[in-house]
């Protein structure tokens, strides 16, 4: 099943969509352009049919489990999107009159404080369109905040080996120099290689925890003590927040800033891609730099944004205008049907259904990176063993998975541990649907060992087989072009 | 349990399976001391039932004013199709296309937005989107600084008819390495040639919004010029509707812009109070290795059948870490989609046709408004759908009291461009018509104190 | 050209493959003296924004008051998945399954609509579906005379309590066909089981709603042993909501009903102006060959693979065309699908929550408005979720000052059952809670002109 | 691919979605279940997962070619989907105050308005909810008419033998015998024939025209005369309406009585087997008798409904409430945006299709059953001859268009035509996916020639093969069952 591409259900001067009838327009000549741009020329039934079979070869939640480790794939309750989609907020300009849009602003607020509440943080902005836009907000709030306190040579940002690429990369963004730091053996930071490296220079640490190994740092404490204790400050990369909420929080880590993705941990949807949202919220220290906007509100004037006027010292502004509102709102609901006992089962089922998938595959025969801890809401497998016996690697897991049914765990990350799988199953899954995972991880290790060929043969009922990466990177194609 | 399916035989056969004899047994690794009591203040759940009806309740309560604000986000008929289609739980609820064979639905979908971008600017690749307009502008800058092989300067000179949030945004992301935004001055309402003629070619890049913020046609042709002549690269910030009649970038002077970027919104996605929106970005293909963001390829699989991935990965985060193009991982995928969607359904033609009447209706809604005693055209200049007007008083309380009658009337510059005096930008896309404007007109000259 | 692909092009090369030289030609076969001028008077066409603006501004003209009215139709809380899924292209533009292997989808959510159905009235066979209520009534009258091989009669005794329009309606379906209804009287909101006890055995069946058309429950055992021993075939009008609680009509008397049906709109279907609702059916298998509509069986294919298909088609009208059971071609296909994805949503469970808030709430209703002097309950007998009050005055100029008032106050019972005096037929289901009630509680006392 | 039953999703106690939490219930025990019904016990992404993966199961215009002829298997606009269910409109109920209900009503009224003009009728009800039921209402008020006259022996209804198996099943309910009369060589109906049987014991006639036969009946002014002067009346099946529009009208063709499909001319979907909508027309002899509710609109008081007190000749009420409401507010959206002139190329382009399809199927070597006449909006083709050759069936060519990705055409049907394929391309169909079509059905007949067992193993492709239907009927499996 594969379907061709849009541009060639071509029949010149065909039109999927009728615009209200256009007036004259006026505009002198030499602006105007001559030739028509490339874009189909297809009816709305071609359209509607392209890509409705387009988003069949599509694995998604909502037709296969998709353990994708870091990625949080939770069930996307189909209310927040209705409720998102309400026409009154698709129609707010975002620049419209603060009257038109209080019930709108008041939602954003009380997100701002639930998110405050879960993070153990003073202030909350909501203006950060990802992750990493959080984080490069975060690492910029570091350097202001030094800045501010005229404290101008700390130019290091501390982050562990197992760092997810955006935290090494945002610290660069911001200007930074990166300076990484090695996991011991039992998943945990080495500690003592921080303390050689903490010192006057250093302007932060990065940190995730429970870490992108799938384990709760157990040295928190330590290491906030020690970074704060050389001036530096602390970031928590919020995007595992699934296996804490409730149990403990950055706040009571030490931590002096944190981003949330939303579209992790709050269950907004990934979109192929995005959008996604990176809330930022901050200790008492970093309050002042918070990016603009947010939403304040006095009983007399009733909710109204937060800009320069009123936060002299914010970072500024981190996009034209509120961030991915219509995101906030998904959150938002998502939050409030959670409630305080809800937000706590969520760490609860999603630690219990990764321990327990951990267990069961451990059982099945499976090598686990860290066979004495405790999984967080995910854990790693490592398949060193299988691919040393067998020639299979972790990428033939991923692969012949897919031909079972189930999206594959992330692979190959994080990178100190070899042919890892990083598996995360989350809270919406049933036991039925891990156990019958398990069944198939195991059904492929089995193979792995009686025919090898035939798990490296693999994906074999996708809509297309392996994809030959090299030839795309070396002769890339990356537009039709009309013949 | 909301969104949680464990039965209590679950719950206790999986804890046995564990080994272990509670829930909170599994969080023992958490230090006593860093444990929280819980997460009261959030407060109890709702049903579906009863968030639905509290979110009802809040949007009817913000309203549906008549709206005539542009600046960055504009207000065109959506199809039903689009956004119909981009929910489908396919395109929703998938990850960022990972892994490649099980998910050629939405690598299929970039691919043709790479395209369709690509021709709308005239240039030769796009990536997968950046997160909104102003950071599409910011990655821009960033980009050229990197690209720009014959001139190493960390300043780009920037048009400051070019949108100030985007500005403002750009250099707070360019700030920490050093990078400085210079202004190219105004001159009624477009880029000022003469004082570009005076200026050296110490500049990484020039960047030109077309049209402008102010709604003004820019000089693109002369300024891409000066650009290269000046050993600059080119950066077009467009917005996309506006390509259906205008010249593309990629055509600008004698050889085009280096990069356009923008805002995607235009294409198919609503106002939606800010976002999610879409930034985009093209490049020729000269630069296409300092391009930020993710970029599909078509290539072949093991049977030689066509097939969609990821390429070009080297240049991104997870392959780079601390020297990547830049740190974005998570884009607007979904919002590629249904801006995908809506230029299929639209074509060359639809496109065109919209932005037609934006241009004629803006035509007409500003003769109706100048037709007013202390209402005038700020400058001298074509414009596209937006046009600045100057008025004989001060523009916020004008906005107030149309606002009161449902009324949004334009964007107030007074805090921008201070030195335009009382000067108010406005905006008629295709979906406001005769009607509306004559409504905004009589609103207009009750505020004004004046017979309609 | 609206939903037309054809470019000039295509035309030109269509009509030279026809051989003819023009549309018109196509046509020629029609006599001239029948050809029409055209659709003037429709009017011209309106764009998708146009139309969008026009059905907008006529939705929200409508407003949205504050319902308490039941009377067969049921303002229950929908969840976001059950039309997010059910208007999914594949199965909203799909067509009735006639080819199994390409319809497996739309044929297995049929089965498992029939099993929970089946389940739901505890009798064995549930077809695909019938219109709505009403004339799946109709239709079950039909059938029992065509099933009752015992009892050749062509009357049919019918309570009292039985829905009005529903005996309305039958009354019309059935005439044709010379088959009758004969009123079993009400005594206190209920059928009247002395006179019954006096009645003949002459009908082809007994029918009986409960809840009944009043709110009351009636004595089914009873009446369901009464029809067997005397040669009638029972039937069974039942609210799908209240067998989450009430005891299914396969259970009624020793033997149970021989066919239940009814109204399906409250499994998840909005209340939309009366339709599209969704009636349902389900029988004994003892005379499921007389059972109208489609049924979907589960069988093998040739590699003994299970799948679904139409089956016992013999019954239907493409088969046995004048001999058919029923007329029914088109179903309700799609709201049979949505209703099995909130029965999926709600399980037993689930929907026997819903059944007892529903409850709740109308005794909370009836006693916040039986507060007020002038109003009273109607009946001494229990009832699930509506109920009959009387007041001290008529019940339409009350409605008409409730609704002005943006509340609708119930069901004016004096057309139907003029004997019953000034009574009004309320509703409140879960989703009409505390707040709501109290609502209506304090406009109802303003109405008469009391205090709260 | 196929997909488990959401019954085996179970896990006890497991629910899916949590309504408003329960007050206390009163009431009395003997009334309550002691057992629980098999509802299915799976979480609310289960439930999702499940129907989603369901749903990609089926064939339907938004995922393929769906010729069927009969069935008008046009393109159903998104939007008028999205504008049906505008909130106020769903949250109206049908008995609420008309005061809340103009807007609403308005649609209806100018719907009503619409299709009279479109049928050229005197007054329309909307009320039936599907093709069928207008049929009942048709023949319900020819009865009603001569009743009313004290015309009471009139108890015969003549169809053609093409007729679709409503019109004679319409007969029955209504209490009227049935009386075939067949079709000529040429497709036309035998009018002797028709002569020999209309009497005073004629009630009317039922006709589609053009027939099913997918041609357009030339005599209809002769038969409309020989059965008006021998006292019956004319009903029109409106199902095949799309080839005519704006062309001819029931009216002009001298009908008294005529249903529209609006879920096939006028676009709305059919959901997997409807909902649909039969809205009846009628001449000025009918109108009294036409069922209600209707809207009635006046000056002063609005738009309002007709009813037993306005009407009461009327046959009376087919529904509960308004019929199929939702139904109609789609149908209204599609017509307003044909307009009169859209309308009109409906048919021309419909007509297009089915002309270019025939012609090119003709050249590929099938048979047209109708050689010498025009398609109407479709035409029937005989694969007698293939059948003859190679035992290749219309059954197996079914089978194989869907291995090809095109759903089949209806099969068949009409019951005179052996081994027949009639077959509707409607409007909305590009002349690409035709020719595509076309290539199908050439490549099927060739294997045919060929490899008939190949042929007879068709499909292949699909989510099950050929089913056995007689064990289903032999062997009724009618619910799933706790095992
Ligand atoms: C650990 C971690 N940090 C940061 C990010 C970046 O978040 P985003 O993709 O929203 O920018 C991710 C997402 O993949 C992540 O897994
Ligand atoms: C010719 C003809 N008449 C009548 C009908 C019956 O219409 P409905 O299925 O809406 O009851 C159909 C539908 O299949 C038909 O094709």
């Amino acid at each position: 099943m594969t379907e061709q591409l849009i541009f060639e259900y071509r029949s010149a001067g065909r039109k999927g969509f009728a615009p209200i009838a256009a007036g004259e327009p006026n505009l002198p000549a030499d602006f105007l352009r001559q030739d028509d741009p490339l874009l189909p020329t297809a009816s709305e039934l071609d359209v509607v049919r392209h890509y409705t079979r387009l988003s069949q070869l599509n694995f998604s939640i909502d037709t296969h489990f998709y353990p994708l480790g870091s990625c949080t794939m939770k069930y996307n309750p189909r209310v927040c999107n209705r409720l998102a989609m309400l026409p009154q907020f698709l129609a707010r300009h975002p620049l419209a009159a603060v009257e038109h849009g209080q019930g709108f602003m008041q939602t954003l607020y009380e997100l701002q404080q639930m998110l405050e509440v879960a993070t153990g943080m003073n202030a909350v902005s909501l203006t950060p369109m990802a992750g990493a836009q959080g984080e490069f907000a975060g690492v910029a709030m570091i350097r202001a905040y030094h800045d501010a306190r005229g404290d101008t040579e700390r130019r290091q940002i501390i982050v562990p080996d197992a760092a997810h690429g955006t935290n090494p990369a945002t610290a660069t963004m911001c200007g930074c120099d990166v300076v990484e730091v090695p996991t011991r053996a039992d998943g945990d930071l080495d500690i003592d290689k921080l303390r050689a490296v903490v010192g006057p220079q250093t302007a932060g640490i990065m940190l995730t925890n429970p870490s992108t190994l799938g384990v709760f740092e157990r040295q928190i404490k330590e290491i906030a003590t020690l970074v704060h204790d050389a001036g530096g400050l602390l970031y928590y990369d919020g995007a595992n927040l699934n296996a804490i909420l409730g149990k403990t929080a950055p706040g009571a880590m030490g931590f002096d800033v944190v981003h949330v993705n939303l579209h992790k941990t709050f269950s907004t949807p990934h979109g192929g891609g995005g959008p996604g949202s990176g809330a930022v919220g901050v200790g008492a220290k970093l309050r002042p730099f918070l990016p603009i906007p947010y939403v304040m509100h006095d009983t007399k004037g009733g909710y109204y944004w937060a800009t320069e006027a009123t936060c002299p010292q914010s970072i500024g502004r981190l996009s034209a205008f509120m961030g991915n509102a219509g995101v906030l709102l998904r959150a938002y609901v998502y939050m409030r049907m959670l409630g305080s006992k809800g937000m706590q089962r969520v760490s609860d089922f999603s630690v219990l259904n990764a321990n327990y998938l951990m267990v069961r595959l451990q059982e099945a025969g499976f090598t686990l990176a860290y066979p004495e801890r405790r999984a967080s809401h995910e854990f790693v497998v490592s398949l060193k063993q299988i691919t040393r016996d067998t020639g299979v690697t972790a990428m033939d897991f991923a692969k012949a998975l897919l031909d079972h049914g189930f999206h594959a765990p992330t692979t190959y990350f994080p990178l100190l541990v070899p042919e890892c799988l990083l598996i995360e199953p989350t809270e919406s899954e049933s036991r039925q649907t891990l156990d019958a995972f398990v069944h198939a991880m195991a059904d492929i290790r089995q193979q792995a060992y009686d025919d090898a060929d035939a798990v490296k043969q693999a994906p074999l009922n996708m809509p297309v087989r392996r994809l030959d990466d090299v030839r795309a990177a070396k002769q890339p194609d990356l537009t039709w072009k009309r013949d | 349990m909301p969104f949680i399916p464990h039965t209590d035989d679950d719950v206790t056969a999986m804890l046995a399976a564990i080994g272990v004899t509670s829930l909170d047994k599994l969080f023992e690794e958490i230090p006593a001391e860093l444990r929280i009591a819980g997460l009261d203040a959030v407060g109890p759940a709702l049903s579906e039932a009863e968030i639905s009806r509290l979110m009802q309740r809040r949007a009817r309560a913000d309203g549906e004013p008549l709206c005539f604000i542009g600046a960055g986000a504009y207000d065109h008929y959506v199809p039903a199709a689009v956004w119909d289609i981009a929910t489908r739980g396919e395109f929703y609820s998938a990850y960022t296309p990972y892994q490649a064979e099980a998910s050629q639905g939405t690598l299929q979908v970039i691919y043709e937005f790479q395209t369709m971008l690509a021709s709308l600017t005239g240039l030769d690749v796009s990536n997968a989107s950046l997160y909104d307009g102003a950071t599409a502008f910011a990655e821009a800058c960033l980009m050229a600084v990197r690209a720009n092989r014959r001139n190493k300067s960390r300043k780009i000179l920037v048009a400051r008819s070019l949108s100030p949030v985007y500005r403002e945004v750009a250099a707070g992301m360019l700030k920490g390495q050093g990078i400085t935004l210079v202004e190219l001055p105004l001159q009624d309402g477009c880029c000022d040639l003469a004082a570009l003629q005076s200026l050296g070619g110490d500049y990484a890049a020039v960047a030109v919004q077309q049209p402008s913020f102010l709604g003004t046609l820019e000089q693109v042709d002369h300024i891409t010029d000066w650009a290269h002549a000046n050993n600059a690269l080119m950066i077009g910030v467009v917005n996309p509707t506006s390509l259906a009649l205008l010249k593309p970038p990629g055509q600008w002077g004698s050889n085009g812009a280096d990069i356009a970027c923008g805002e995607g919104q235009p294409l198919g996605v609503p106002l939606s109070a800010g976002g999610p929106y879409i930034g985009f970005m093209v490049c020729a293909a000269a630069v296409v290795r300092q391009m930020p963001g993710r970029i599909v390829g078509r290539t072949v699989d093991i049977d030689g059948k066509p097939g969609f991935t990821l390429t070009l990965q080297a240049r991104e985060q997870h392959i780079r870490r601390s020297r990547a193009t830049s740190n974005i991982c998570t884009n607007q995928g979904l919002v590629a989609t249904a801006a995908t969607i809506y230029m299929a359904l639209m074509g060359a033609t639809g496109l065109r046709e919209v932005a037609r009447s934006c241009n004629a209706n803006t035509g007409s809604l500003v003769a109706a408004l100048t037709a007013l005693p202390g209402v005038a055209p700020a400058f001298g200049q074509p414009y596209f759908h937006e046009a600045a007007l100057r008025l004989d008083r001060p523009v916020g309380p004008v906005l107030d009291a149309l606002s009161k009658q449902g009324v949004l009337g334009g964007f107030d510059l007074s805090r921008d461009y201070p030195e335009l005096g009382h000067t108010l930008l406005v905006c008629a896309t295709e979906t406001r018509g005769t009607e509306d404007i004559k409504a905004y007109a009589s609103v207009m000259s009750d505020v004004f104190g004046v017979a309609a």
